[in-house]
């Protein structure tokens, strides 16, 4: 059933919040207030509670079946997460209260920061980026800062990008007027020192690694890379959208680290929330810690916990200014501690544990139908098909996703990462139990031998259960419709 | 431990099918000397009840907002969210949902990301708005980012009525972009000259009504000199609610609007998550950054909405794209649309009165106190007050140790800036006659205690 | 898609909550302790929220469309009213703390009771009650109580109750050890003076009356049958499920009821939840009054609330003891308290309007195609129509129901009340839209019309878009499979 | 009024329709003189603000048990509940749900319905069980009714270790149904002679283990003496998390078995609501109050629930039903098989040794002070104190004044019966060993402020 826009059901006589008159006042707005309100319909409370939750019904999530995202780490949402953000002394506090008053927040910043320090193995963090592009920026800030303060500020400008790699990462280094440089992609599907070797020169500012890499793979050379990188003058950032297959197995700052960002929703899941809003705190090696913005946290000789909130001055001299207003996504970092607090450390490790094996019991229960594009070794945390098993058949990766819906499951990533064709990235996460597991692989299954054996029908109408079937993307593009108008009045 | 589902038997077959002995044969590509023995030195798990006293305590360790009388804003406000929003957005299908690249099965994120962007727009006064930013700040830097887009011009001017975090945030981002920005001093009477500084190298001049100091600007001529100029008029709102009273940046000639939504729909959180509003003429709707949702047809025609523009987007452009930014403020864009529907346009406005009465009752009030003085000749729902010489941080404190968070003190935007003395001071719905008076019986006293700085 | 029991995915190997080892001791069970634990599996965290998340996919609310459930009152429910019930002052107070320091909790009870008696024109109220039924139980306890007072014990024991009654009241009196009398049904769906004096003696105890009454009428004789009851002896017994149509336009007490117990969840919109908890307080007249059972509260001399939980003493001396343990249902009397205070005693008034004027848009938009037992004659809260429109389509009345259900919509209450042919009866409530109502409307012309067409595949056949088609209920009774048990072992 | 859809405007549209000029004219049937002219005389309506702040202002005038060291049971006992639970059992799809009459779409209620009946059966170690009762202690009176129309006697014999409420709802509900009900005195040491009341009119014996003083019961002898006079036995638990550490009533002979599942998934609500579980051998179902939930299939053959045996039930057997309920606890019986499902087996088993762990350790420490006597030779989380000659209700308001809820006087429970200077005293997993110093340091206190009674 199609839900109507709110406009179409909505109406300016109603309301759904009741709202008092003001005592008699004299308006001070110097002239500028506006003739009329705001022309938006409302609902009442009982059309808002319909219209949304009928909306919702729309949705899938992991709440209602397994959500195999690669590369986006849909694992479950704890309700205790959502309930401890929400404690008024957490939520309902003001940024800029006098810290005598927010200690308890500013200890909570303390306490995340002291977690991802120890399972990165890193000295630093800055905490305030809103999402892991946002952590991603600083990265590389920090690098051009550091770059600046060595004066080659002029002369190294280039930054490594694998093809292989999130488009966030091309696109942050343009921004901040980096030329971005390819390392290209290999037929094993990690990067290779050899490959960054003949790229690297005094020019070059830093590498943006992904480790694991978006293929599922972990870096068999990123030690040496990192190494070589260093020796040449450079540093090396890392994505580490990926970080949820290795916390507490490996740590970033053992492997030549300068900069990574942790996005709190894939590794210690805060909710995707359909899209936002994110956290990406950024861990620093010693060489970059300088160079963190504002605001950051810091222990006072009392014990007390302090704010440093100005660029420029004492601890904060090479600070490079904000990169948003206030301290950043409070409400993610209680989620995201609550989450570590539940784990404890060995139960982080085990949550690693669980997502490799996860992803390889679903690759090895697939590898006899489906193709692989580096063969038959173990993956990390998400397992990467492509599409040559569909040669042939008249169905495309696409197909499969969408014959996925059909099945009851969300796709899989598709199409990414770009080196693989027709990719198909898997990742199950800890969350999923072996029955899911099990009924996922069954469908899998099933799905592949239909295609095998020429059910191109049961691919190409897909999804057919599903509140809409497929979408014209291009007539979106085509004639952009933005926003609900008010239609004429019929004459 | 309860979050994970598999058993110690699931984990024998499992690892028997993928044909290893144990899992670390799977970290094999990892460097054996870097792989970690044990679980790292790092407390043991905890039960939920563990959990909830040790947070519970942190948090215990906060004085919240409604537990005193309240009166902080400088960007950030405390308003009376109703109890089916925050329903709503834990909604399983809401909260546990990924971006929409499937819109089959999201067109529940889609469709209210359209009414969020419609609902936006009209606000604005604007032709089209995307599916929301971080928060105000960081979609004032994309602004200005997108103005050099659009002018290729590579000179920002920024209002010294400008949210301070919000012109650092933008020099910040904007300097490293290779951009120049030229800030106005900090401008609390609202009266700097900014149309001179708009040249024909400025891309945009960014101001903000209701400004910093909460003084209401003057739009319509900046527009006029800034497009005569070949600049953009960006306007910053960093309270969403004066929405329904003001004229509309769009009504004002702006071109590209940005501003805090937290006020509708989210809650103070400490500084975040919040949501950033973006809007603009629709003729640069190529040019913005972040996401955006469009109307269009299943293959049954049936309407449906999908996200659109993407060759604007990292993921697609990769180094040409728009700007790096993945993601927006889902959630809280969420509660912006659900609290928006309840209001409505008239809802909004009777908000709106609602906040500027109170904001005048509280500054005849204050303004009644001896070495008190309002600065403001126009205001919302905040001002900025003077007070005689006494230094407003330490007025803050002596407040907060009576019980009462009175307001920001202007230092703690703009430390060294001769500012000392002025306290911003905000009253919105949730403040009641008795909490004015008790503001007022207090700073009386504090002034009373401490001597001129 | 079928959802597993819980036990068919569990695992007694697993937990969904974690719980440490407690310190050494010695158990002091006196040898009674199992030796097992009981055989039950469980589900991790992630799975359990899937799993009850599908289920809940798999019911209609009233958050997910109209519900027009006659004589159910379906509707909407405030999440104010549940966040308030569970503030921790509400919900975290153990019912025998000491009266000190429960005195918020009391002031619930004893505002909950003003608004109570001010809406009903009643001199006092029982709040303990769990649910409608258990008010029928207070109310006739209480009569039955003042008979034997009056030492009329042994002769007074019949009770009159019309055949448009629910089953609750005659089950009620009968477990009490009443003879139940039949006032017979009139074609105007009205309860007549007429019948009930014929049926009138010594003998009589009490009347049981719904009004508005279960065909939507409000019952026009009432205060005389009243008057007549009284004058024989008896005792008017007032079933408030229907109250909801006339609060703050007319108050039972000057109708001359004796008792009435009032659905919180019905007309104060406390939540059904698939079933319950309910809450029924009664209101009773002064007759009545001294019977009202313990615990009840009493506001001391120094303003203080006190409780008072013994039968037999001081205010409590004619009082016939307990109905449940504790002091009923606190969750329900905030949440319909928070109800109350939001609407204000114009709000309620306007409310009652509302859905009666609703209910009558329904059954005046419906006339010309359904048929209703007692013509055009305007309706209270809900709109009753029988199947004499259907005859000799081979569309049943259940037909339109499951019909109703492809439709997107609940079906109405069908073959309720007994007294009309495969009754309709639809109670749309305040909270539904006109836009809704027109869709309603719009559905069932379409449905009527397909009827009278002869299209009755699209009837029999239905639901087809629901998550299962129509349950062999017979099966289920025939053979009753009450609980999952464990397959035995493959052999 | 934010909860009224119809606007002024719709209202005229719609009055037009039914062919009325006012909408008092659908009120016509009611007696003119008894229409109210006006709205009642009660308070005007208020916004989600203003009612936060009257309930709130309320609740904050509560002590709530999480807030101070807690140690009252007697039939409602504070246990940490997962968030899971309270999030699931808000879900809209169930809260606002009905009775499910329509199974095509209330398959989630009914299924759950069905997994809590299994739940209850194999916890109470019985063959079948109901989709729940109001509570516990109607869920007794219901059971004594029950054993009343199997074995067609009409007398009851009630343990003295039954909680007195228990007791008195019994008593009162069969009494009016004219039922005889024998009570035996309050039994502290659970030392009663209950056999020998159990004469050939004795439809049941009704025993509570743990019983209202916390002593463990031996019910397999009455179980055989019952079933050898021809009565059956009824068996009360008030705490439902002891079903992990002890022996089913349904192993020790129970013919049928009630509880309070309150403990389980739900939290203490100052009495209600609870939810009453009620099972018995499957050869009495037929004669079971409440709802029942049984198996089938669809017409394309799946798998689904019904209610069923309705034949039982008022709304079709009407003055012929075996009860007049029509209702159960559905969203508290959903709470316990959620929280259930958390736990299994295995968790509640290891949830209820930290409870008796809990016990055994506070019952050690308060017998350690001088003037207290722990009674019970067996307990589980909850035992009887004897403070030599103290009365227990006026040490536990002097308990409250120290910020401590230290336990239920059996005063309160029992007026006039001699006990007055007993105290039951419960801990669950959710005291620390802190709450444990703190009473037995204040109740050591108290004891010496007040002399014997």
């Amino acid at each position: 059933q199609i839900e109507p826009l709110l406009f179409e059901i909505g109406s300016t006589e109603r309301c759904g919040v009741d709202l008092d008159e003001p005592a008699p006042f004299t308006a001070r707005l110097g002239g500028l207030e506006a003739a009329a309100p705001v022309d938006l319909p409302a609902l009442s409370e009982p059309e808002t509670m319909r219209h949304f939750v009928r909306l919702s019904q729309k949705n899938y999530g992991i709440d209602t079946g397994m959500f195999p995202l690669g590369s986006c780490t849909m694992k479950h949402n704890p309700r205790l997460n959502e309930r401890m953000a929400r404690l008024p002394g957490f939520a309902d506090v003001h940024p800029l209260q006098p810290v005598a008053t927010v200690q308890g927040a500013l200890a909570v910043m303390d306490q995340l920061a002291h977690w991802l320090l120890t399972l990165t193995g890193m000295p630093a963090v800055a905490l305030s980026p809103k999402a892991g592009a946002h952590g991603e920026l600083l990265g590389l800030m920090a690098i051009k800062a550091a770059i600046a303060a060595r004066g080659e500020g002029k002369t190294r400008d280039v930054v490594l990008v694998p093809e292989s790699a999130h488009g966030t990462n091309p696109a942050t280094a343009a921004l901040l007027g980096f030329r971005v440089k390819s390392v290209p992609a290999r037929a094993d599907g990690a990067v290779h020192l050899d490959d960054v070797a003949g790229l690297l020169g005094p020019d070059v500012a830093a590498i943006m690694l992904t480790n694991p890499n978006t293929c599922g793979l972990f870096e068999p050379q990123i030690v040496e890379i990192a190494a070589a990188l260093h020796a040449a003058g450079g540093y090396f950032y890392c994505d580490g959208a990926n970080f949820n297959a290795i916390v507490g197995k490996v740590r970033p700052g053992d492997l030549g680290v300068d900069a990574m960002h942790i996005n709190l929703h894939k590794t210690f899941s805060t909710p995707h929330g359909g899209g936002g809003p994110g956290a990406g705190p950024v861990v620093l090696s010693e060489r970059l810690a300088p160079f963190a913005p504002v605001p950051f946290v810091r222990k006072g000789a009392d014990g007390q916990l302090a704010l440093v909130e100005q660029a420029g001055e004492g601890s904060a001299a090479q600070a490079f200014g904000r990169l948003t207003a206030f301290h950043g996504q409070m409400g993610m970092y209680v989620r995201a501690l609550s989450f570590m607090l539940s784990h404890g450390g060995e139960g982080l490790r085990q949550a690693s544990e669980d997502a490799v094996l996860n992803a390889n019991y679903v690759r090895a229960s697939l590898a006899d139908l489906l193709t692989a594009p580096f063969g038959d070794r173990p993956c990390m945390h998400e397992a990467l098909f492509d599409d040559a098993w569909l040669k042939d058949t008249g169905v495309t990766t696409l197909d499969i996703a969408k014959a996925l819906i059909d099945e009851g499951f969300h796709p899989m990533t598709v199409y990414f990462p770009l080196v693989v064709h027709g990719a198909m990235l898997i990742e199950p996460t800890e969350s999923e139990s072996k029955v899911s597991l099990d009924l996922f692989i069954a469908a899998m299954r099933d799905l592949a031998m239909a295609a095998k054996r020429g059910d191109v029908a049961r691919f190409t109408g897909a999804p057919r259960h599903a509140p809409l079937r497929r979408l014209d993307e291009t007539r979106a593009a085509r004639q952009p419709v933005l926003r609900w108008t008010r239609p004429l009045p019929v004459a | 431990m309860r979050y994970l589902p598999l058993s110690g038997a699931d984990r024998e077959i499992m690892l028997e099918r993928v044909g290893v002995r144990a899992v670390d044969a799977l970290f094999a590509d990892a460097p054996a000397d870097r792989l970690l023995d044990e679980a790292p030195d790092l407390p043991r798990r905890k039960g939920e009840m563990a959990v909830e006293r040790e947070l519970g305590g942190l948090a215990a360790r906060n004085l919240s907002a409604g537990s005193v009388p309240f009166f902080l804003g400088a960007g950030a406000y405390r308003h009376h969210v109703p109890a089916t929003v925050d329903h709503l957005i834990q909604r399983s299908e809401f909260l546990t949902s990924y971006t929409p690249y499937q819109p089959e099965i999201a067109q529940g994120t889609l469709q209210y990301l359209f009414e969020f962007q419609t609902q936006v727009a009209a606000l604005t006064g604007m032709e089209v708005a995307n599916a929301s930013m971080y928060d105000g700040s960081t979609a004032c830097a994309e602004a200005v980012l997108m103005a050099q887009r659009i002018t290729r011009r590579k000179r920002a001017v920024l209002s010294g009525g400008l949210h301070p975090h919000y012109a650092d945030v933008t020099r910040t981002v904007c300097g490293f972009a290779g951009d120049s920005i030229t800030s106005l001093p900090p401008d609390v009477a609202a009266s700097e000259d900014i149309i001179s500084q708009i040249g024909p190298d400025a891309s945009c001049v960014v101001v903000q009504s209701p400004d910093a100091f909460g003084n209401l600007r003057d739009l319509a001529p900046i527009a006029d000199a800034a497009h005569r100029a070949g600049a953009l008029l960006v306007v910053v709102v960093t309270e969403a609610v004066s929405f329904g009273l003001l004229q509309s940046p769009g009504a004002q000639g702006a071109d590209i609007v940005v501003a805090e939504g937290q006020s509708i729909g989210n809650a103070l959180n400490f500084g975040g998550p919040y949501v950033g509003l973006f809007a603009a003429r629709s003729k640069f709707v190529r040019q913005m950054p972040g996401r955006l949702c469009g109307e269009t047809v299943d293959a049954e025609g049936r309407r449906g909405f999908v996200l659109t523009l993407s060759a604007r987007e990292q993921h697609i452009r990769r180094d040409k794209a728009t700007s790096n930014i993945c993601t927006n403020s889902g959630l809280c864009c969420l509660a912006f649309t659900i609290h928006m529907t309840l209001l409505g346009g008239h809802g909004l406005h009777q908000l709106a009165r609602i906040n500027h009465a109170n904001a005048v009752a509280l500054a005849d009030r204050l303004a009644a106190l001896p070495g008190v003085t309002v600065l403001n000749r126009s205001f919302f729902n905040e001002f900025t007050v003077k007070l005689a010489g006494r230094d407003a941080a330490e007025v803050v404190e002596r407040l907060a140790a009576r019980g009462i968070l009175g307001g920001v003190p202007v230092s703690r935007l703009l430390p060294g800036a001769g500012l000392d003395d002025l306290l911003l001071v905000a009253s919105t719905e949730v403040n009641t006659d008795e909490d004015r008076a008790a503001l007022a019986d207090a700073l009386a006293a504090v002034l009373g205690e401490i001597v001129s700085c």
